[in-house]
């Protein structure tokens, strides 16, 4: 699927909520989807800065595909982790860096997704996107 | 006199706000205050009526402008009883202040010499202090905390020493609340010769302080946090001492000589306040003192020290909860976290029933490695506080609990 | 376009204010400008309605405030074109900004270094560089002025060198109104690997900055001579030159990791932006930006350049007027004396006749001494001037030195 | 007379000026019944700092009085300091210390006297009662 289409599903998918405690333990079910990061992998390095809840982030290139894993100490944190990686997890880095972050709002997650620091997933998504730019290059 | 929340919550506009299809509650007091409409109102009124630079200009509205300015200046050093009115700089805040300070100092210290920081620092109050020892070689060393994240005074009267000049330490803890023993500290530095400056950020709007008895060599607060607008604060520093010590910025204003070859700086306090100051900030900030003056001191401490006492016992009575410097001298903050469950997730949760609280490390990391956690959710009071409002963040917490559990 | 003066001040509430009973006239728009009532509702909306402290808080307001404060650094960049939203760093003004390139180049100069300052500067744009050179040991040198008052290009080619490291000069003066000629100077500049800093204190009010074209290393203005509040303002740095050079202040906000070994700062803007910001200035500023945009800076100069001819025009027909910086490449000040008259006098005077103009040195003691005069009387101009006024203020000049002389 | 006195008078002399004009025109007056100031006399050290027209101040104490003499280089300057020294001159330094300088609002010439540093004449008093202290205490 096209990260557009993965995004339409996922607003489809929040839009049948009524309020937000739903959709808060929809993203808290998600976190447990989450692909396990090794603690290997949670080294400074790869930690996203200016988080109150920590975010790692590692990125691997293969087969011209992008493979991310990630984690946060933080459970609504990892939630959204959780629907970020299922949007852009496995995509070339053409398609990411020409794709388009605004669904965070269409589902109704804005707030997690400021400039505001604290809070890392506005950095996380710049880190995705200039992991895209990265592998692009080569 | 009976301290009438429900009438002084008039005053603060915001606390009508809707957030989240909630009513406000704001208890994120410790970070910034609300602001009360006389306070705002004076803001308006500098600007519709007498906006414009201050101290050099013949014209009325300038004279006007600088007379409000300075009758600010006469309205903190009462209020914090400093004996000179020179005493009294404007800063932008308390981390200004105490850059004024740390650096104020860079000439006079040298790789013989120690300064003492407390475990209980904000960054504000740490940070500069690095610096000034990494251009000086001087020595930092930090009174550890016990346990319950007290000061441990018998280290400290083991720290400090002849080669001691400077000690500092924050009178109550932004992230813990602890009111620490600063009079005790003060009296001992002296005794070694070595000065004290007391960051008061999160003291101030607490209880008044009388800055001759506490013979404090500098202290500082910042003007947000005390009903006043952001971006003004104010550093004290006895007079003997602002005229010792480097000025912070060059500019106008600070100087009263300048040629190419040789400039000579202006007396205290225009020494240390170089260019066009916060104008409206420092007369708003005179007003917002006028306001906590006119409830009073004394009630606002004995409202709060109920609301304090009634949260504690409320928060106590949730599962798993661990509150972090549970001790008894402390004032109007709470920081605790739910065992398992990070504060992140709390405070997010929190914000959907309208309750704001701080989350994370407080600009205080050395506190939350002490005690070896991520963060911790803050629960900072104040007078505009409620105790239904308590109880609305009891259930609030136990829902959110229920639910990242 | 019509500039529809007498529309826009209404907008000016000020300007409706009586002086000694009669209509206020301002003439010290170079000290301050006014400030129209789309900045001053800003403020209070922000205190009524999201003030919050930023960047570290969860919830909702804390959200907003930040949002906010974040929306005008984008204003500013775009405004002043700008390659990157954190080469803007918000400052308390422009003695602040300055304050932070002398100091953030300390460790990065020796006694083999020079730095070149025009002769032509504000106090604010000379102290801090002679406070940097007293602690580095590089060198002062100084663009001489010509007789009429506007830097001796010649003269500066000659004091540039390899050796030369800094350039600083602002880019309209205050006491004189002159414009320098600084795109040239760059490109002088650099062309020895110089850097620049442009102090646009004076020019940011009256036409439009392009950052990029210019190719300038560091800018600076206030908010408060842009229609703006008090204390707030900002820096521009290129980008390379900001992560390189040292921060000013530390506090909370500008460091991304604490121990009491080892802090590491964070990235820029925050490590510039320490301690709680200006919200409420920061947001301000980014709407007296809007303000002015509307208005357009094009018509602004336009409208501004002809009341500048005609008041010169005006003044220079009262005997025994000497106007100073009387050059061609000029904006919006006119500064003079009137032979045998002190301009304390003069400017007393027309405060009497509810005319507001600055006199003196103008924090520009320098050029004082260059004219060898104690100061002028400054009538500085902006677009919410009137032609009107002018005649009214000749007259009055005309008074004064009938009952002076 | 005593101090009181002479305020006294002075007070009901600026009483009679229907407008700021006539208080003016007889400052400008009294400005030119100022005793002269010798050159030498203007020197850093009787200079009253922060002021936008310089003023000098030079006090001499003889047969237990004050005797002040002073100049500036602007006229409306120069008579309010008339007005100073016909109150504060020759007199003890007890009685200036225990002075009172609110006259000079009520004479309306409070806006030369702000703590505004553009004017040395809040400066000036200052200076005047920190000679009386100083010549006091001898
Ligand atoms: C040319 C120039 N530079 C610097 C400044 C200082 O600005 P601020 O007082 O806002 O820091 C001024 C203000 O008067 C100025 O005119
Ligand atoms: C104890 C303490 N010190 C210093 C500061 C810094 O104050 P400001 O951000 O107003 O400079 C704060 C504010 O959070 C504080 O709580």
């Amino acid at each position: 699927m096209t990260i557009e289409n993965l995004q339409e599903n996922l607003i489809e998918d929040f839009s049948f909520f009524d309020d937000w405690t739903q959709k808060y333990e929809y993203m808290i079910e998600l976190s447990k989807t989450l692909d396990k990061m090794d603690e290997s992998l949670k080294n400074d390095e790869n930690l996203i800065k200016g988080c109150q809840s920590k975010v790692w982030l590692n990125a691997d290139f293969k087969d011209g595909k992008i493979n991310f894993i990630a984690d946060s100490e933080a459970i609504i944190t990892k939630g959204i982790i959780a629907i970020l990686l299922m949007v852009f997890n496995n995509k070339t880095p053409d398609e990411i860096i020409k794709s388009d972050v605004s669904f965070i709002e269409k589902i109704g997650l804005k707030e997690h997704l400021s400039p505001n620091r604290a809070n890392g997933l506005y950095s996380m998504i710049k880190q995705i996107k200039f992991y895209a730019i990265a592998y692009n290059k080569k | 006199m009976k301290f009438d929340v429900k009438n002084i919550r008039e005053d603060f506009p915001i606390l009508k706000k809707q957030i989240n299809g909630k009513q406000l509650i704001y208890f994120d007091n410790a970070a910034t205050s609300q602001t009360p409409t006389c306070v705002i109102n004076s803001i308006s009124d500098y600007y519709n009526n007498y906006n414009s630079n201050i101290h050099r200009g013949v014209h009325s509205l300038s004279e006007e402008a600088t007379e409000a300015y300075e009758k600010a200046r006469g309205k903190i050093q009462i209020h914090f009883n400093a004996k000179h009115k020179e005493e009294v700089i404007f800063t932008s805040g308390t981390t200004h202040s105490i850059n004024i300070v740390s650096n104020g100092f860079l000439d006079l210290m040298g790789e013989d010499d120690e300064i003492i920081v407390s475990g209980l620092e904000h960054h504000s109050n740490i940070v500069p202090w690095q610096m000034m020892c990494e251009k000086t070689n001087s020595k930092l060393k930090v009174i550890p905390l016990d346990k319950n994240g007290e000061l441990d005074l018998k280290e400290f009267k083991n720290l400090v020493s002849k080669k001691t000049k400077l000690v500092f330490l924050n009178h109550v803890s932004n992230a813990l609340g602890i009111i620490n023993p600063i009079e005790e500290i003060i009296q001992i530095s002296h005794s070694y010769n070595a000065l004290v400056l007391i960051d008061g950020a999160q003291s101030a709007a607490h209880f008044k302080i009388d800055l001759q008895k506490l013979n404090v060599d500098f202290f500082t607060a910042s003007a947000h946090k005390l009903c006043g607008p952001t971006g003004v604060g104010f550093l004290y520093g006895k007079k003997e001492l602002l005229e010792k010590i480097e000025p912070f910025m060059g500019g106008g204003e600070m100087i009263s000589d300048v040629t190419f070859e040789k400039t000579t700086y202006a007396e205290i306090p225009h020494k240390f306040e170089a260019g066009t100051p916060n104008i409206s900030g420092v007369i708003a900030f005179g007003v917002a003192l006028d306001y906590m003056n006119t409830l009073g001191f004394e009630n606002i401490r004995q409202y709060e020290d109920k609301l304090l006492k009634y949260a504690t016992e409320k928060l106590k009575e949730i599962d798993g909860l661990i509150i972090y410097g549970d001790v008894k001298n402390k004032t109007s903050v709470i920081s605790f976290n739910i065992s398992g469950i990070h504060s992140y997730d709390i405070g997010s949760i929190l914000d959907k029933y309208g309750v704001a609280v701080r989350t994370g490390q407080h600009c205080a990391q050395p506190i939350m490695d002490h005690f070896d956690i991520p963060g911790t959710v803050r629960v900072s009071l104040s007078f505009i506080n409620t105790f239904e409002e308590i109880d609305i963040l009891q259930e609030a917490i136990i829902k959110a609990k229920s639910m990242l559990s």
